[in-house]
């Protein structure tokens, strides 16, 4: 166990004027389970990008096996035996699984031809291995994101691998799933495998992993064993500062008021006979399994989808809502699932990508656009919210993923919405930002009397955050809780369906 | 109030870094070419030319613009043009009344370009339909559309020339303002001015860029992407349509077969003006300046017996892969420092 | 299960086209099933067709050229030009081999460009095709060659077979260059789907970050894509005069639009990929089905520019619009899975 | 062994420095414009014009657009004549989009010669090598001949927009009409092969799968005959059915030899590029009152022209067959 597998020394990098890493240190034993920790952009994915060959680093070095390398190559790496799951997946939407699963093993394999039948033999040996089934012959980019997750995880764990690497696997994830890769990791850890595993998530930490590394703004902070620490201790290594959060109980809630009620609403495909109301100053909590209909009941809600059945009220007057501009103009906001994609404009600026649900609002009595007030309402959310920036017309790539989160949020208030729909808002945002993030929302909920829908499979998220929780299940509501009422376990325990294996 | 002027005034002064890069390529052009030509490029006819030349092309590159600044492209720019020429022309015929007062004959003629910007703007309703509604990738949308819109032009016309128009078009086009700007010229500022207005100022425009920079995160922050990519396509047309009446008035006759070389040289101006070909990014005032040097360089060559037009593609080919080339090495040595 | 396969299938939405429209144009004029005139319609469809299948590999990559019908152009004349000039008399394999050579090294140009610049190669290759046309016009001063040299005369008269209408008296011969064709199509379709390389144009243009992390070569897989195309340009060149007789300068005029359009028929995503070697033939076969026969069809010659861009457009609006509705539509059946669960 | 056709053109002007008449003066700046620079014909004007600069110590020069293009012509002229040219021969693409321009030319005070623009009026003079209804008539007559007077025939041009192409098939069908009743022109009337011969064999190949009966093909540009010629030799209808028009021996030869081209008809463009020229001399040199008919430019065909008003028009119609194929060597 005590063998050293990779060692990084002094690793440093560079982009332009940002120092990505600061002369940090990594050491991996055979068969660890190793956790990298850190806030947004401290630097995590720019050393697995450094250990995989993706990057060339500036200075330093990397040990692995004993032999030194100043620098690795993709193909390097991958000979020596590393593999990465990417925070993106890397997969391919318009192969099969079965290619997707093989491809890597026949990259490494040096093959010229594919052989079609040891394609498949491989990918079902590899799904089999980790204990799950998928349809080989489906197109990838049919499947869910946490289909897209395993794909990636089975395509890593092949090649007789010496260090698996995940960049944040299990962000997509549901608890059951993830309890399935934990259970696959500590399999890989028996046959002597390594894994260096980043999350944001702290109970996922003390769970999995032996050691752990926590970065800050590119610099080294600490490395130890997860015995030797406690949750407080640990947030406070990755922030900086001490961060409490306890649970949502509002106080004026006006029962006789709803200002979204949804009665029998169903989709076909989607789900059905969905019905529920929220009150001014409340946050209604939905969360299930992914997969389970929470997407496609929000994306309904903002007419991304428009509802094969059912009724939609706002303020008591039924509603059709079958655009997202008649969302807006019901004044209800959505903060999608997927940032990258669904919620930024990464070519624009940050103020342009402030201003953008907003637009029509900024035209004066001339019909032309105000930029002027635009830049100032932009202003006041960075100011409200918090988002670390230089200047508004900087890029919006130059943010780090909570920031950009920040700026989604910023975006969507801007509009004055009256119902807040947010899908994963904390998905891959660090603890500091998750918990501003969390204060603000429950000041809009009692200060402003938003009815805020949070749709999250984080149930430490949901409990804290939302008053009532509804459970979710086959595009059906199976419950409806009052947060006092539930703990973590139990809430656990009810989004799985109760028997949950153990792992 | 007063602090919004100064506002502007400071946004109008700042050019940006591509505008510069512009701005010097059209001084060592037009230097290269006078100390070439032994002075005689730098005399005062010979800008007055460029002026007269270019707006019949540079208005056809706005329409591009659009379409490449929203993430597609207009492959159907010179089709509308010829069609709306054909359609108007043969309208301005048909109303114009034998020995119209001044008066008339202007009132004819802003019939007839009224006409001209609604076939425009039909052909455009057709296209963006196809690529906002239907779904078709723009590039063959446009190629399909182009085909379609040509077919027309060519099917009613059997392809011989409309002649004969009303003077009114002619005179205006070649109408010179204070002896020395020419008619074609004011058209193209007002085009390109009315474009800047729409990218600049309106809540269109922005969501324009927004819809070239991420059609996704457009639809999911609330622009009805289908309405602004028809209209985007829309206006395109109308330039186009604008275009075509330019040509029909310099060559005083309308026929299905105006400009078709035009094609590469608009996308060319485009990318010159730094227009972002995956959308998103782009600037009338790049449009301006990218057309002028085409232009000036296209004069230039004239003046030499010696160069033939051949040569012309060989240098617009050689022109559009260089400032590419050069765009991409300054702007990893941009990352670099 | 099978049969909901095949009807996702955009080849067999293809098939049914092209059965039907041959019905129509054999109602129409009695002339479509005949022997001389299906030798015609695969005769006609050497030359774009071998060109639909490098444009293929470029399109399932991600990419666009629209450079090739002048590479063609090129190699064309710059071979003939020089066989003449030197007065070729050996094998007629070697102006292939010329031709493909130089084609290679203009599709090279194309493919470092494209690999380096990482700009839309729509206006990479616009930029190189000028540059093709101003070489080939300026610099070799071509327009027209009409005594070809003697091996390639040669190949015109050579001919695989020929059949004779009993009918009608016509008669149709197969050139030996429609070999070319079928061994193109054979090996694009063994790269595509039987080699690493092949996989690996199909993951490029899936999602080329993903392709580089898995440890494709992308950029050598991008210049590869291109090469093929100058080569397959290159001998498409030389396969057209030995089908035509003559060198002109404006014969590849307008291919670039009517050969993208037929891969797009074929069913290859333009954005990349995905898309079948067979779907693309079957574009191929339409469109010069369309292209060919609006006389028979009896469309008016002013109204045929028309018809094409009709067809093409009803062609490719019709995949289009399947894929808009396949995003509105939920991928997978929630409730289903849940009443699976339950039972 | 192979030739070109340009490397045979140069040959056909190497050996024809005859007899000219050499121009007084000789300090003109003489810009001429042809249509298309990409086409063989256009280039053997350009050599005609060369000639005569060398012959006449002239400044003698061809420009033209590189694609057959009249936006990009008229451009071409635009630029021509923002500098200092004594005068301007052009062979518009499209007459009468040319006409502002031409007219802009001539106020500046240029002379202005033209070509394939029968009737045309911005300009001093416009030289046809011969008359358009008389070319389309002589062309008709050729193919009446090949189809023993009676048959279905159809029309082909380059595009369905080139004029000269449309009024020389104007004139055919006109004159089939009243001079061979047995004749018929088929539904489809015209082709447009936009002067691919590709394009012409294939459109040709059609045609006669739905007319089996068909029995003559009229071709305006000279890529029409040989393209059809080559279908239906492909077709096996050599001797049945015949291709007559516009062609030159270089293209049209082996189809000439094969039967199924029996004649091409053409004037040759270097002689009226030099005659042009001449003309323009004659003009600036004010020797407009010696331009009537009977005029002997010393050019072939052109030894006694025809004058009406500005229209002039040569006797420079060649036909070329078998026989004589030989004598023409562009
Ligand atoms: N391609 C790049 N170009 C420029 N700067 C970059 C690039 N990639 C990363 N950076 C910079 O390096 C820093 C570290 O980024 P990195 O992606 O490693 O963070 P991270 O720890 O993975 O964050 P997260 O938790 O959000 O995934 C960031 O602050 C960012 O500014
Ligand atoms: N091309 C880039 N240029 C500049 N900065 C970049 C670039 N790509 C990434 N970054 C920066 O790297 C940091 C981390 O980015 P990364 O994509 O790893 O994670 P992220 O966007 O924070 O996602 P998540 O929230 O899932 O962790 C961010 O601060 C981002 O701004
Ligand atoms: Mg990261
Ligand atoms: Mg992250």
């Amino acid at each position: 166990m005590s063998e050293i597998l990779l060692q990084a020394k002094q690793i440093s990098k560079h982009f332009g004027g940002v120092t990505a890493l600061d002369k940090v240190d990594l050491t991996i034993k055979k068969g660890e389970i190793h956790c990298l920790m850190g806030e947004n952009g401290c630097g995590k994915s720019t050393l697995i990008k450094i250990i995989s060959g993706f990057y060339r680093p500036d200075g330093g070095s990397i040990t692995f096996e004993g032999k030194e390398y100043e620098r690795l190559s993709i193909a390097e790496s991958i000979g020596l035996g590393i593999q990465v799951i990417y925070q993106d997946m890397s997969i391919f939407p318009n192969l099969t699984v079965a290619e997707n699963i093989a491809i890597n093993n026949e990259l490494y394999n040096h093959r010229k031809l594919v052989n079609w039948k040891s394609v498949k033999s491989i990918a079902k040996e590899a799904l089999d291995h980790i204990g799950i089934e998928l349809p080989l012959q489906a197109v990838v980019g049919e499947l869910s994101v946490a289909d897209k997750q395993l794909i990636a995880i089975a395509r890593a764990i092949l090649n007789n691998s010496k260090l698996i690497i995940m960049d944040e696997p299990t962000s997509a994830l549901t608890r059951k799933e993830v309890d399935k890769l934990f259970k696959v990791i500590r399999q890989l850890q028996k046959e002597g495998i390594s894994t260096l595993f980043v999350s944001h998530k702290l109970d996922e930490v003390f769970e999995i992993a032996d050691q752990f590394t926590v970065f800050r703004n590119g610099k080294l902070v600490v490395a130890d064993s997860a015995k030797n620490i406690n949750d407080e201790q640990f947030v406070y290594y990755m922030t900086g500062r001490k961060l409490e959060e306890a649970a949502f109980t509002p106080e004026k809630i006006d029962h006789d008021r709803a200002i979204l009620k949804v009665e029998n609403l169903g989709l076909t495909n989607g789900f059905e006979k969905i019905s529920f109301e929220i009150h001014p100053g409340e946050i209604l909590g939905i969360t299930g399994l992914l997969g389970s209909g929470r997407t496609e009941l929000a994306k309904t809600l903002f007419g991304l989808y428009s509802a094969t059945e059912g009724h939609i009220y706002i303020d008591g007057t039924e509603v059709r809502i079958k655009t997202p501009m008649d969302a807006i103009r019901h004044k209800i906001a959505y903060v999608p699932e997927d940032r990258l994609t669904e919620g930024l404009f990464l070519t624009q600026s940050i103020e342009n990508n402030m201003i953008v649900s907003n637009i029509d609002r900024l035209r004066t009595a001339k019909k032309m656009v105000d930029y002027e007030k635009g830049h100032q309402d932009s202003l006041s959310w960075v100011k409200n919210l918090g988002i670390k920036l230089n200047e508004l017309s900087d890029g919006i790539q130059t943010l780090s993923g909570g920031n950009q989160q920040k700026v989604v949020l910023g975006k969507w208030l801007e509009t004055e919405p009256r119902v807040l729909i947010l899908n994963g808002p904390t998905v891959g945002v660090d603890i500091a930002a998750k918990f501003d993030i969390h204060a603000y929302l429950r000041t809009l909920a009692e200060k402003m009397n938003l009815a805020i829908l949070l749709i999250s499979d984080d149930i430490s998220e949901v409990l804290n955050n939302c008053n009532r929780i509804l459970i979710i299940k086959n595009g059906r509501i199976v419950s409806e809780h009052v947060n006092t009422e539930l703990d973590p376990h139990k809430l656990q325990e009810l989004v799985t369906g109760g028997k949950e294996e153990t792992a | 109030m007063e602090k919004k002027k100064t506002f502007d005034v400071k946004s109008l002064l700042k050019i940006s870094s591509n505008n510069k890069k512009l701005l010097g390529m059209l001084i060592l052009v037009i230097i290269v070419l006078s100390i070439a030509t032994g002075g005689s490029f730098a005399k005062i006819g010979q800008f007055q030319l460029i002026a007269y030349l270019f707006p019949e092309m540079g208005v056809l590159a706005l329409g591009m613009m659009l379409a490449m600044v929203s993430g597609g492209i207009d492959l159907t720019v010179i089709a509308v043009a010829d069609l709306a020429g054909i359609l108007s022309c043969l309208l301005m015929k048909a109303i114009m009344p034998a020995d119209a007062s001044m008066p008339v004959q202007i009132l004819v003629l802003l019939v007839t370009l009224a006409f001209a910007l609604l076939i425009g703007a039909v052909c455009g309703l057709f296209t963006g339909t196809l690529i906002a509604r239907v779904g078709v990738p723009a590039m063959v949308a446009t190629l399909g559309a182009s085909d379609i819109i040509l077919g027309i032009a060519v099917g009613i016309t059997n392809g011989s020339s409309i002649k004969e128009l009303p003077s009114i078009l002619y005179r205006v086009v070649n109408f010179e303002l204070f002896g020395l700007i020419p008619g074609t010229t004011i058209v193209f500022i007002i085009c390109a001015a009315l474009v800047a207005f729409l990218l600049n100022k309106t809540a269109t425009g922005f969501k324009i860029y927004m819809i070239g920079s991420n059609a996704t995160a457009s639809e999911y922050s609330g622009s009805d992407n289908k309405k602004i990519l028809t209209l985007t396509y829309m206006i395109s047309g109308m330039l186009s349509a604008v275009s075509g009446l330019l040509m029909c008035g310099h060559f005083n006759s309308a026929r299905s077969d105006f400009g078709k070389s035009y094609l590469t040289p608009a996308i060319l101006i485009c990318v010159l003006a730094g227009v972002n070909p995956n959308g998103g990014v782009g600037k009338v005032s790049g449009i301006v300046l990218a057309v002028i040097i085409l232009q000036s360089l296209s004069s230039g060559f004239a003046m030499f017996p010696s160069i033939s037009d051949y040569y012309k593609n060989l240098i617009w080919g050689l022109v559009l892969i260089g400032i590419m080339i050069i765009n991409v090495v300054t702007a990893t040595r941009k990352k670099k420092s | 299960m099978k049969g909901r396969n095949l009807l996702k299938k955009n080849e067999f939405y293809i098939t049914v086209i092209i059965i039907v429209l041959a019905c129509i144009i054999q109602v129409i004029s009695g002339q479509f099933f005949t022997s001389n005139n299906l030798v015609d319609l695969l005769r006609s469809m050497i030359v774009p067709g071998m060109m639909a299948a490098g444009l293929f590999m470029v399109i399932v990559s991600g990419n666009i050229d629209v450079s090739f019908p002048y590479t063609a152009m090129l190699c064309m004349f710059a071979v003939t030009k020089w066989f003449s000039v030197i007065d070729y008399q050996g094998p007629v394999f070697l102006a292939f081999l010329i031709a493909g050579v130089i084609g290679m090294v203009l599709g090279l140009l194309n493919g470092v460009l494209a690999a380096w610049l990482k700009l839309p190669t729509l206006i990479i290759t616009l930029g190189t095709c000028t540059i093709f046309l101003g070489i080939t016009q300026g610099v070799l001063q071509s327009s027209v060659i009409s005594v070809l040299p003697v091996p390639m005369a040669k190949m015109v008269t050579t001919n695989l077979f020929s059949v004779v209408n009993g009918e009608t008296g016509l008669g149709s011969s197969m050139p030996v260059s429609i070999l070319f064709l079928v061994a193109i199509y054979l090996i694009v379709g063994f790269i595509m789907k039987y080699t690493m390389l092949g996989r690996g144009i199909y993951a490029v243009g899936g999602d080329p970050v993903a392709a580089e992390r898995a440890g494709f070569n992308v950029s050598f897989i991008r210049i590869f894509v291109f090469t093929f195309m100058g080569a397959i340009g290159g001998i498409t060149g030389i396969t057209q005069v030995t089908v035509s007789g003559m060198c002109q300068i404006n014969f590849f005029d307008g291919y670039e639009m009517t050969i993208i359009a037929a891969v797009v028929l074929g069913g290859a995503n333009i954005a990349g990929g995905s898309g079948s070697v067979i779907g693309t033939f079957l574009g191929v076969l339409l469109m010069k089905m369309i292209s060919n026969n609006l006389i028979l069809l009896g469309i008016p010659t002013n109204w045929s520019k028309f018809m094409t861009g009709i067809l093409i457009i009803a062609g490719v609006s019709m995949s289009a619009y399947k894929s808009v509705l396949a995003k509105r539509r939920i991928a997978s059946n929630i409730l289903e899975n849940g009443h699976k669960e339950e039972a | 062994g192979g030739s070109s056709t340009e490397t045979a053109s140069t040959e056909n002007a190497a050996t024809e420095n005859a007899d000219e008449t050499t121009a007084s003066g000789g300090g003109y700046t003489i810009a001429t414009v042809v249509k298309d620079m990409s086409d063989p014909w256009a280039l053997r004007h350009e050599e005609g014009v060369k000639e005569y600069a060398a012959e006449t110590g002239n400044n003698c020069y061809a420009k033209g657009p590189a694609k057959t293009d009249s936006a990009e012509q008229i451009q071409v002229i635009e630029q021509l004549i923002s500098q200092d040219i004594d005068a301007l021969c052009v062979v518009p693409i499209d007459p009468e989009a040319c006409t502002p321009v031409l007219q802009k030319a001539r106020d500046k005070g240029i002379v202005v010669i033209t070509h394939e623009a029968e009737g045309f009026e911005a300009c001093d003079y416009d030289l046809e090598a011969f008359n358009n209804k008389e070319y389309g008539e002589a062309m008709m007559d050729e193919l009446a001949k090949a189809m023993n007077y009676e048959g279905k025939y159809v029309t082909m041009v380059a595009f369905l927009s080139s004029v000269s192409h449309n009024d020389w098939m104007d004139a055919a069908v006109a004159h089939q009409k009243e001079a061979y009743p047995n004749m018929e022109l088929i539904p489809e009337e015209r082709l447009e092969c936009e002067d691919n011969m590709n394009m012409a064999y294939e459109k040709a190949k059609e045609i006669i799968k739905k007319y089996p009966d068909i029995k003559g093909f009229l071709g305006a540009s000279s890529y029409d005959p040989p393209g059809a010629a080559k279908a239906i030799d492909e077709l096996g209808m050599t001797g049945q059915i015949f291709a007559v028009g516009t062609g030159v021996a270089s293209v049209s030869g082996p189809y000439l030899e094969s039967g199924s081209n029996p004649c091409v008809l053409c004037w040759d463009p270097a002689l009226s590029g030099k005659a042009m020229c001449q003309l323009a001399v004659m003009v600036l040199n004010g020797e407009k009152d010696k331009i009537q008919t009977g005029l002997d430019l010393g050019i072939d065909g052109y030894n006694s022209v025809n004058v009406n008003g500005t229209d002039i028009s040569g006797n420079a119609i060649l036909v070329i067959n078998k026989d004589n194929m030989s004598e023409y060597k562009f």
